[in-house]
C-alpha cells in the first residue's frame, strides 16, 4: 500500500488497492453486504475481484464456526487479476467470524470486530478461552472494537423498529463505516435498500439509518484517525457493470440464443454451485429461453438432446456428480451428432466432497469420462466475466459442428465477480446455421436423397435435419450407423472408420491459436493454465515480472480440441509449469500427447491458489532453469 | 388453466397431410427384424395402419423408443425417429415436445424399458401430463437380452437369471401409472387389431400423457403369456371390454359383471345383481380412485383383465403451460436490443 | 410365501439390546446443523425417543439416506448410518437389508431425494417389499439447494427455479407408493410427537417396506406448508386422524365423517349420514383400492388429510425369499469341496 | 497345415492345426454345433481357442445376412493362443452363411456348403443373382455341395419325427460329418444329446441318429477322400476344461467368496455380453451368493456397496454404458472406502454402439471416468480361463486394500473360450480379512475409541466395520471427511491430505511386477498390450520369432496402480509397440507417465485383432528399429 497524506479533517491516505474481507454469521447479510460494497466500489471506477465463501449447510447453528459466512473483495486503481490472496482488513461479526478468519490475516492487517457480540458464551462456542482482545493473540494487528450491534440499535431508537429488525440492521452498520472508511458513496445501497423493501418501508428506513449512522460513527469517532482513498483504476474505456460466473455464463447462452437464433431449452437438475444458471435463465423466457427442472441429471441431458434434436439449442447445466449421471447419455449424443452444451461448475469431489467449495478435477471426467470412444469439445471459462464469452464459444462449437461440448467452470468462477466491460451485441460471433431442407446426395441411379449421416467436408457435421420437415423423415439412434446413410451398420470397417471420424470431428474444430504474454520476449519459463486459475497465475507472473525475473503466461480456453500451436509453444520454453487444483490432470494430457516433462504443481484444498504461493513456485522453477 | 388450453384439441398445433395417406407410406425402407411370430409385428402393422386416419403431415410426427426389442420400433416407421438409450425415451421426448408443439410425439418403449430402468421419467412424464403418447410393449420379460424376468413377471418366474423362480413382486403398470397422476390410462393387446386401433386412436386424441399398455407376446422368451386373453375358450371368460358409457360386463352373453365389493370393485354374476349396481364405465371419472379400482381387477393369473380406457381425464399439460408462459414474457422488442438491456442491467458504470 | 415367513416377525432375526437404553443413548456426538426452527429436529428428537422403546441392539440398526437437508439425519444417531448419494438410499439400503437379516434398516429421504431422483428405486423397493422403513421428509421444498420447487410443490410455486410459476403437477406420495404396491403406507407430522411416535412404531413393527410420509416444516424456504393442519384454528378440521378399527371422523365432535362418494371416498357431515354409512377405517385390506381411495381425499388445500397407517397387509418380503432360496441351496459339504466340484463339472479331461 | 499320409480305406492326414468356421442361422443350432465340437475336440487333448460371432436381433429373418451366426474353434496339436485368422473349413448351411463368411476365406480353404437350401429364392434374398457353385466365385476353394437337410430327413425317415424335426437335426448330421471328417469321437456328444433332451426321448433319438448318419455320410461317400487328424497337444499335466470368459470370471467370483469367507453380494442389471456372469452367478446360491437383479444399473451397484458396507464381497458386473451409470456410485465407493468390484465387460461403442462386438474402448471411463480425484484400481484379464484368475486377483485387492476395482473383460473374452487347467483349491489366494471388532486409537486423555478413517499403515486401508458390531458404531457419507476420524470436514488442508491420501492408496496396491517374454533374450521391440489382446499378440510374436525375427513380448494385468517395474521395462527397449482396440487408450497413459514415444497400433471393428496383421505390423518395427 502506497501511503499519501492528505490535508483535510481525517486525514485520507492514498492506496493502490485493498484487500477487505467481511465474516460474520450466516444470518447476519454477509453476502448482501459484500456485494453492496462491491457496487459502490465498482462505481467508483476501482478495479475489482470477489470470492464469496459460504458454509455448506442453510444455517449452520449460530455462532458456531462451520457457520460463518464471508464475502472477500479486492479492489485497486489498476487491472487486477484475484480477489487477494490475504485480506488487509478484516470486518469480524462475531468471535466465530474472527476465529474462521484470522489466520488468513498478514501481519499489520486491521480487524474491525463487532465487540458486542463477544460474551462469555459465544466466545467459548467456538473455543476462546480468554477474550483474544485481552490476550496477545491479536498482537500482530490493528484491532477497532466497534460495538456495532448496540450502536446499530441506539441509533434506530427514533425508528418504530422492532428490536430483532434493529439488531440485523448492523451489518448495513458496518457497511456504512467500511463505506466511510474507504470513501465509497453510499448513494447506490440506499437506493438499491429503498428498491429492495419497498414493499417493508419501516424495514428500508432501519437500514438506510443504519448505513448513514455507520458513516457519521467513522467521521466522528476517534477510534479511526484516517481515511483512505482507492484511485479509479485505468480501464479501457466502455461501459462496465460487476459480474459473477454463473450470471455471464447463462446471459453468454442467453446471448448465443440471439446471435444463433435459436430457442435455448435449459434442462437441469438444481446442484451446487450451478443451480444459479438455472434460476437465472428461467427469467429470461422473453428470449425464448425455455428452462425444464428435469428429475434427474439424466432426464435434464435427455430433454437437452430432445430438444436440440428438435432444432432448439439444447443445454444441461451441472457439477460434477451429475456430469457422471449424464455420461451415457453424452455419450447417446456423441452418437447422434446433435449440438448439445453440457456446463459443468466443478466443486470438489469425489462424491459429494465439499459441495461449495471450488475444484477444477473434473477435466478428466471432461475427456475421457464415457464408455467407448466417445470424443467431445471441451471449452473452459478463466474468470467470472470469460463466463460469458466462454459460454458464447461453447455454442458456437455445438451448433456449428453438431457436438456435445463441454464448458468447464468451478465454484470460483460461479460465485466471484469481477468488473466486466459490457460487449456490443453486434460485435458478438454470428451463430446462425442452417437446418437441411432438402435432399443432399444423388444416389448412382440419379435419385435425389437425403442423407443424415452425410458430412460437411471442412467442419465434418451431418446436417440438422429436424422434425417437421418434409422429406428429409429419417431414424437416428445409439447403434452405430453406416457413414453418410445413417442406417444401422455391423460392418466392421465401418465401425473403424466412424470411431476415426467422430475423433477427426473434435479435432477439425477450428479453435484459435493459444497467445503466450511474455511482455520481455526472452522468458525460458512458461506459466501454462486452464480454466480459474487464470488470475493468481496472471498475478503471480506479474509480480515475478515487477520483481525483475521473465516468465511467459499462456492459458487455455480450449481443452479439446486443443489449439494447433500448442506444441509448438510448449516446446519454445525450456520449462513449462503447470499449475492445477486438482492431481495434475492437464500435466498428463500435455506429457501424453507432447511428450514434454512438464511441472505440475497441485493444490487441492477447495480454494484457488494465492498468487504468493505461485509467485515462489515459478520463481522457484524460474530460477533453476 | 386457461382459455386457450381449454379450446385446444391435440392436433391443433400440428400440420396436417395434404393429400390422402395409406399404411405403405408409413412403412421405412427398413427391414423389419424382429423374430417371427413376435407380437411386435402385429403392433407395428397396426400402427401403420393406423396413423393415416390421424391425417396429420407425416413430417410432423417423431417416434422416440429406449432400448429393447419393441424399442425398434421407430425404424420401421417413415416418420421421424429416435432410438435412443435404455429408459430414457420419456426424459428425451419430453423435451422435444415440450419444445416443439407442431409434432405428435410418440414414445415406444418394453416393460424393462419403461418400468425398469426408466421407472422414474415414466412416472415424472406422466404427473407432469406432456403431451406423449406412450406405448409400452409388456411381454413381461426382458426380450433383447434374452430372457430375464421383467418388473411385470409373475413371481417365481424361472429365467437365467432365476433359477430357483424371480422374488420380486411385479408392478401393475395401470396402477402405477395412475399412483402417478396419469390423465390417460388404457390397455390392449397385440392380437385385437381393431381393439388395439381404437385405443390408439383414443390415446392420440388426448392431449397430455396417455399411457397405453400393450400386452404383446413374446414368443421365444414368454411365449403364451397372455393366452388366457387370446384363447377363444378362454378370452371372453377373462378379458373386460371397456366401453365408456356401457355396464361392465363379460363372458358370454354378459353372464359376468363388475360391482362394487368391498372398498373397490370386483366381479359378480350378473344374474345375482341388481342390474342398477353393475357399474356403468365413465372413463372420465376426475376421483382417480375408480380407475385404480378397475385397475386392481385381474387376479395374478390375468383373470378379469380390462382392456380399453381406464381413465381420460382433461388436465392442463405441461407444454401447453410452457407454452403460456413464454408467450406472456414475449415482448415485440428485437432480440438484439432485449439483450443489449439485459446485460446492461443492474448497476453499471462507464468509463470514459 | 411359507410358513417360516408367516411366523416370524419383523425383529425375529435382529438381537436385542442388552440392557435399558435411553434416549441420549441414540445422540451421536456430532452438532445436529439444521436451520433454528426447521421441523427436522422434532423428527430426530422423536426417532431418538422412540428408538430405545424398540429394544434392539443399537449397533444392529442402521440408517441409510441420500442427500438433501434431511438426509443429514442419520449423522446425528449413534447407530451405524450412511449418508450416501442424491437418491439412492433405497438401493443401498436394498443390498444392505437383503444381505444381513439381523439388521434393522432405516432409510430417511426427503421429497426430492426420495421422488425426483430417486423415485425409481422408491418404488422398487416398495414393490418388492424390502426390508426397510422409508422414513420421506416431506417439506415440499428442496432445502438443501436453498429452495426450488420439488415433486411436492403445489403448482404455480414461485421459486428461484419458477419465477412464473412451476407447471408440473406434483405426485402424491401415498398414491404413488400405493400404486407401486406398497404394503405397508402411513402419514405423520413433524409437529405431533406422539402420532410421528406412533407411526414409527408401526412402520418399525411391520415386516417389508414401510412408506411413512413425514409433513415437515422447512422454515426457511416453505414456511408454513403445513400450517393448515397444524394451527389449532384449522387443524380439526382439516386432518383425518385414521385409527384401525375406528369409523373415519373429523372435525370438532367429529363433525364430518368419511363416506363412500362415487368411485371413491369423500367426506359428508355426520349429522346427514347413516351411522352404519361412516368407514371403519380397516389398515388390512388387501384391496389397494380402499387405501388409494384414502389417499385421495385431501384437496389440493391439504383439507382432508388422513394422517396414521393408511395400508399394511402382509407380503413375503423379498429379503426372505432370497434367504430362503440360499438356504434350501445350501449344503453341508465343506465350500472348499464344493468350489472343488464346481470346476471340474461339465466335461473335463487330464493331460497326465 | 503338414500333411501326413495314413495306409487306411480312407487315408488319415496329419495336421497340425486346424480352424474351422460353423455359419448358419440363427435358428440353425451353429452354437450348440460349435460347443459340442469343440467339447470333442477339447476331450482329445488338443489345444483350443473358440469364437463365436452371433447377431444382435434374437433371432433376425431367417436366409437374411443379419441373421447369420457362426462359431469358429481353432484346434491344434501344439499351444495356441487364439481362435485363428482365418477359416481352414467353413461350413455353411444356407446361401447368407456361404455370402457372410466366404470373404474370410483364404485361398485353398475348404468350404462345406448345404446345397438343398441354395435354391433361387434363398440365394436372391441375399443378393446372389447366379449361383455361386455355377460362376468361379468359389474357384479358389475346395467346395464340397452336400444336401444336408435332405439327407437328415432320409436318414430319420425310420423313426416317428415330425418332419419339422427332422430338418431342425441337420446340424448334428453336420456334426457328425465333421468329427468323422476330423476324427473326433462323438460319444459324449451322443450322451449330451441324451441328457439334454431326457425329456424328450423322440427328439433325443433323431438328434443321434443324425450324427450317426453324418458320420456314415463321411465314410461311405466319395466326395471325400481323405480324414484328418491333429494329434493332442503336449499341454502341462492336469485336468482340464473348455471354458469361456463370463463363466470363468463368475467361477473366479465364487472361489473369491470361498477364499475370503465372505458371502458374494451380486447387483447386476442385465447387459450383453455381461448378462452371462449374472446368469452364471444366480446358479451358485449354496455357496452363498446372492444375486440381485436391479432395477438398472445405479441401484445395481448401490445394493453393491450396502452389501459390502454389511461386511459382503459386493460386486457388480456390467459392459460400458452401465459403468457410465455407475460413475457417480463408483465414487461413492472411493470416498467411502469400502470394497467392491466392478465387472466391465467391454464391448463397441460409443452409446450401444456394436452390443455384441468386442472392444478395448473402456480403460479411460475406468481409469479416469468420475468426477473429482476419485482414484480406483484397475485389473484386466488376457484371456477365457484367465477371467477366473483377474477375477480373483480384482477380489484381492477389493478386499484387502477397501477400494472399488474395476475388471476389464470384454466380449471377445467373455464368450470365447480355451481350454483351462484347474487350479487346486488350495493354491488359490487366500483372501480372508479382519473385520474392525474393537477401538483401534487411543486419545490424548487414554480413551480407547474407534477411528473409522484411521489407515492401516501399509495397506493405508481404513477398518472394514460392520454394522452389528457393537461399540464401533459410526456413520460415514461421501463430505469429505477428516482422516482418522471420518468426521466430515471443510478443512482445507485435510482436503488436500486425503485427495493425496487416496492417491496414495491406489499406488500402495501392491501387484507382481510386469513378466516379459523375450525368448531370445535380444529383442529390441517390445510388444505391449493389456486386455484380450494377448491372444493375437503371443501369436503374432511367436510367428515372427520362428521366422527367425526377435520381438518382446508383456502383458498388463495392472492398469492401475501399474507394476513398478513398467517404466524400466519400458526403457529397455528402443521401440514399444502397443496394439490396442481402441484408439489408443494405454498408449496416451504410458506417454503421460513414462514419457515413451511408444507406437500406436489400432484398429476398431469389433473385432479382434488377427496375428497375422499383428505379424506385419510388428515385423515393420522391427525392421525399423
Ligand atoms: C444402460 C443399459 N443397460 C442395459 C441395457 C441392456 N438392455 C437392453 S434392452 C433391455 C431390456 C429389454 O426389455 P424390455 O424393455 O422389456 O424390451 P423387450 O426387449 O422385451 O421388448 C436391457 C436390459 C442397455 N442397452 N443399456
Ligand atoms: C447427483 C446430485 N444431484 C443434485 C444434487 C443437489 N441436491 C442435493 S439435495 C437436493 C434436493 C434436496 O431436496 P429434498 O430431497 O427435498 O431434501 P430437503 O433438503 O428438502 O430435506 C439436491 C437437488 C446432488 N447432491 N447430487
Ligand atoms: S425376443 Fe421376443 S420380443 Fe424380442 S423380437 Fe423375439 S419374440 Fe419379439
Ligand atoms: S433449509 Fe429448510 S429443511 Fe433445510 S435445514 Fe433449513 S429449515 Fe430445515
Ligand atoms: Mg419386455
Ligand atoms: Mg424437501
Amino acid at each position: 500500500m502506497s501511503d499519501v497524506s492528505s490535508p483535510e479533517a481525517k486525514p485520507i491516505r492514498q492506496l493502490d488497492h485493498v484487500v477487505i474481507r467481511f465474516a460474520g454469521d450466516s444470518g447476519d447479510g454477509m453476502q448482501l453486504t459484500g456485494d453492496r460494497f462491491t457496487s459502490e466500489t465498482a462505481q467508483l471506477g476501482n478495479d475489482l475481484s470477489t470470492l464469496p465463501n459460504f458454509p455448506a449447510e442453510i444455517r449452520a447453528p449460530a455462532g458456531t464456526l462451520p457457520g460463518v459466512s464471508s464475502f472477500q473483495l479486492h479492489f485497486a486503481d489498476h487491472d487486477i487479476l484475484t480477489p487477494g490472496d490475504a485480506p488487509d482488513v478484516l470486518v469480524a461479526m462475531n468471535p466465530a467470524a474472527l476465529k474462521a478468519n484470522v489466520g488468513d490475516l498478514p501481519g499489520g492487517a486491521t480487524v474491525i470486530v463487532n465487540v458486542d457480540e463477544f460474551n462469555k458464551r459465544a466466545m467459548a462456542k467456538v473455543g476462546y478461552a480468554t477474550s483474544p482482545f485481552e490476550d496477545d493473540s491479536l498482537s500482530g494487528f490493528t484491532v477497532h472494537q466497534v460495538p456495532l450491534t448496540s450502536m446499530t440499535v441506539e441509533s434506530l431508537a427514533e425508528y418504530e423498529v422492532p428490536k430483532r429488525d434493529a439488531v440485523r440492521a448492523k451489518n448495513m452498520f458496518a457497511l456504512g463505516l467500511i463505506s466511510w472508511l474507504y470513501s465509497r458513496p453510499v448513494e447506490s445501497t440506499i437506493a438499491f435498500i429503498e428498491r429492495k423493501f419497498a414493499a417493508r418501508p419501516e424495514i428500508a428506513t432501519a437500514n438506510v439509518a443504519a448505513i448513514k449512522a455507520g458513516w457519521a460513527y467513522g467521521e466522528t469517532t476517534e477510534g479511526f484517525a484516517v481515511r483512505y482513498e482507492v484511485k479509479p483504476a485505468t480501464l479501457p474505456a466502455g461501459n462496465y457493470r460487476n459480474i459473477t460466473g454463473n450470471t455471464a455464463l447463462a446471459y453468454g447462452i442467453v446471448a448465443a440464443g440471439v446471435r444463433s437464433e435459436l430457442p435455448v431449452f435449459l434442462g437441469a437438475y438444481p446442484i451446487t454451485p450451478a443451480s444459479d444458471i438455472l434460476h437465472e435463465l428461467s427469467r429470461h423466457k422473453k428470449f425464448g429461453v425455455t428452462t425444464f427442472q428435469a428429475e434427474d441429471e439424466i432426464a435434464a441431458v435427455g430433454a437437452a438432446i430432445g430438444a436440440s434434436y428438435g432444432g432448439a439449442l439444447g443445454v444441461t447445466s451441472t457439477s460434477g456428480p451429475g456430469v457422471a449421471l449424464k455420461s451415457e447419455a453424452i455419450s447417446l449424443a456423441v452418437a447422434l451428432e446433435l449440438p448439445l452444451v453440457v456446463v459443468d461448475v466443478q466443486r470438489a469431489g469425489p462424491s459429494t466432497g465439499l459441495p461449495t467449495k471450488t475444484e477444477q478435477a473434473d477435466l478428466n471426467i471432461a475427456l475421457f469420462g464415457r464408455h467407448g470412444e466417445a470424443p467431445v469439445a471441451v471449452v473452459a471459462a478463466s474468470s467470472p466475466s470469460d463466463c460469458f464469452h466462454a459460454a458464447l464459444e461453447a455454442c458456437r462449437i455445438a451448433v456449428q459442428y453438431r457436438t456435445p461440448v463441454i464448458l468447464l467452470s468451478d465454484g470460483y468462477l460461479a460465485n466471484g465477480s469481477e468488473p466486466w466491460k459490457l460487449p456490443e451485441i453486434d460485435e458478438l460471433p454470428d451463430l446462425r446455421v442452417a437446418f437441411a431442407d432438402g435432399p443432399n446426395h444423388t444416389l448412382d441411379n440419379g435419385e435425389e436423397v437425403f442423407w443424415p449421416y452425410k458430412r460437411d467436408p471442412q467442419t465434418l457435421a451431418r446436417p440438422w435435419a429436424v422434425p417437421g420437415t418434409a422429406g428429409l423423415e429419417h431414424r437416428i439412434g445409439g447403434l452405430e450407423k453406416r457413414d453418410g446413410t445413417g442406417d444401422i451398420s455391423y460392418d466392421p470397417a465401418n465401425h473403424d472408420l466412424m470411431v476415426r471420424t467422430r475423433a477427426a470431428r473434435i479435432e477439425a474444430i477450428e479453435v484459435p491459436d493459444l497467445e503466450v504474454e511474455d511482455p520481455t520476449g526472452d522468458a525460458r519459463v512458461l506459466a501454462l493454465g486452464w480454466g480459474s486459475t487464470y488470475g493468481p497465475i496472471g498475478a503471480a507472473c506479474r509480480k515475478l515480472r515487477a520483481a525483475g525475473q521473465s516468465i511467459a503466461q499462456a492459458h487455455l480456453r480450449h481443452l479439446s480440441p486443443m489449439p494447433a500451436n500448442l506444441g509448438k509453444v510448449l516446446a519454445s520454453y525450456d520449462k513449462v509449469i503447470v499449475p492445477e487444483m486438482n492431481l495434475g490432470q492437464l500435466s498428463t494430457v500435455l506429457r501424453a500427447r507432447f511428450l514434454v516433462d512438464v511441472i505440475g504443481y497441485q493444490q487441492v484444498r477447495g480454494l484457488p491458489f494465492t498468487s504468493t504461493e505461485l509467485e515462489s513456485v515459478f520463481e522457484e522453477v524460474v530460477k533453476n532453469v | 388453466m386457461s382459455e386457450t388450453v381449454a379450446a385446444r384439441t391435440a392436433f391443433d398445433l400440428i400440420p396436417k397431410a395434404t393429400g390422402p395417406q395409406a399404411a405403405k407410406d408409413f412403412k421405412s425402407d427398413q427391414e423389419v427384424r424382429w423374430c417371427p411370430g413376435c407380437g411386435d409385428y402385429a403392433i407395428l402393422a397396426a400402427m401403420q395402419g393406423f396413423l393415416p386416419e390421424l391425417g396429420l403431415a407425416r413430417e410432423n410426427i417423431c417416434f422416440v423408443s429406449g432400448i429393447g426389442c419393441s424399442s425398434r420400433f421407430p425404424y420401421y416407421l417413415n416418420t421421424y425417429g429416435m432410438h435412443s438409450i435404455h429408459g430414457r425415451a420419456p426424459a428425451i421426448a419430453t423435451g422435444l415436445a415440450a419444445s416443439r408443439p407442431d409434432l405428435s410425439v410418440w414414445v415406444v418403449t418394453g416393460d424393462g424399458d419403461a418400468l425398469s430402468i426408466g421407472g422414474n421419467h415414466l412416472i415424472h412424464a406422466l404427473r407432469r401430463n406432456v403431451n406423449l403418447k406412450i406405448l409400452l410393449f409388456n411381454n413381461r420379460i426382458y426380450g433383447l437380452t434374452k430372457g430375464q424376468y421383467s418388473p411385470t413377471s409373475e413371481v417365481g418366474k424361472l429365467t437365467k437369471s432365476t433359477p430357483m423362480g424371480s422374488v420380486d413382486y411385479p408392478f401393475n403398470p395401470l396402477s402405477l401409472a395412475i399412483g402417478a397422476e396419469a390423465s390417460f390410462v388404457a390397455r390392449t393387446i397385440d392380437s385385437d387389431r381393431k381393439h388395439l386401433t381404437s385405443v390408439l386412436r383414443a390415446a392420440a386424441e388426448h392431449e397430455g400423457s396417455a399411457f397405453v399398455e400393450i400386452y404383446q407376446n413374446c414368443n421365444i422368451f414368454n411365449d403364451g403369456a397372455f393366452d388366457v386373453l387370446k384363447d377363444p375358450e378362454s378370452r371372453d371368460e377373462a378379458l373386460i371390454r371397456l366401453e365408456h358409457g356401457s355396464p361392465i360386463t363379460l363372458g358370454k352373453d354378459g353372464q359376468w359383471a363388475v360391482v362394487r365389493t368391498g372398498w373397490g370393485l370386483g366381479v359378480a354374476e350378473t344374474a345375482s345383481v341388481d342390474p342398477a349396481d353393475i357399474v356403468v364405465h365413465d372413463e372420465t371419472v376426475e376421483d382417480a380412485s375408480y380407475a385404480f379400482a378397475l385397475s386392481r381387477l385381474p387376479g395374478l393369473d390375468l383373470r378379469n383383465t380390462p382392456i380399453g380406457v381406464l381413465r381420460n381425464v382433461k388436465r392442463p399439460t405441461y407444454d401447453s403451460i410452457v407454452r403460456e408462459q413464454l408467450e406472456t414474457a414475449a415482448t415485440s422488442a428485437p432480440k438484439e436490443e432485449e439483450l443489449a438491456r439485459l446485460l446492461n442491467s443492474g448497476d453499471t458504470w462507464t468509463i470514459l
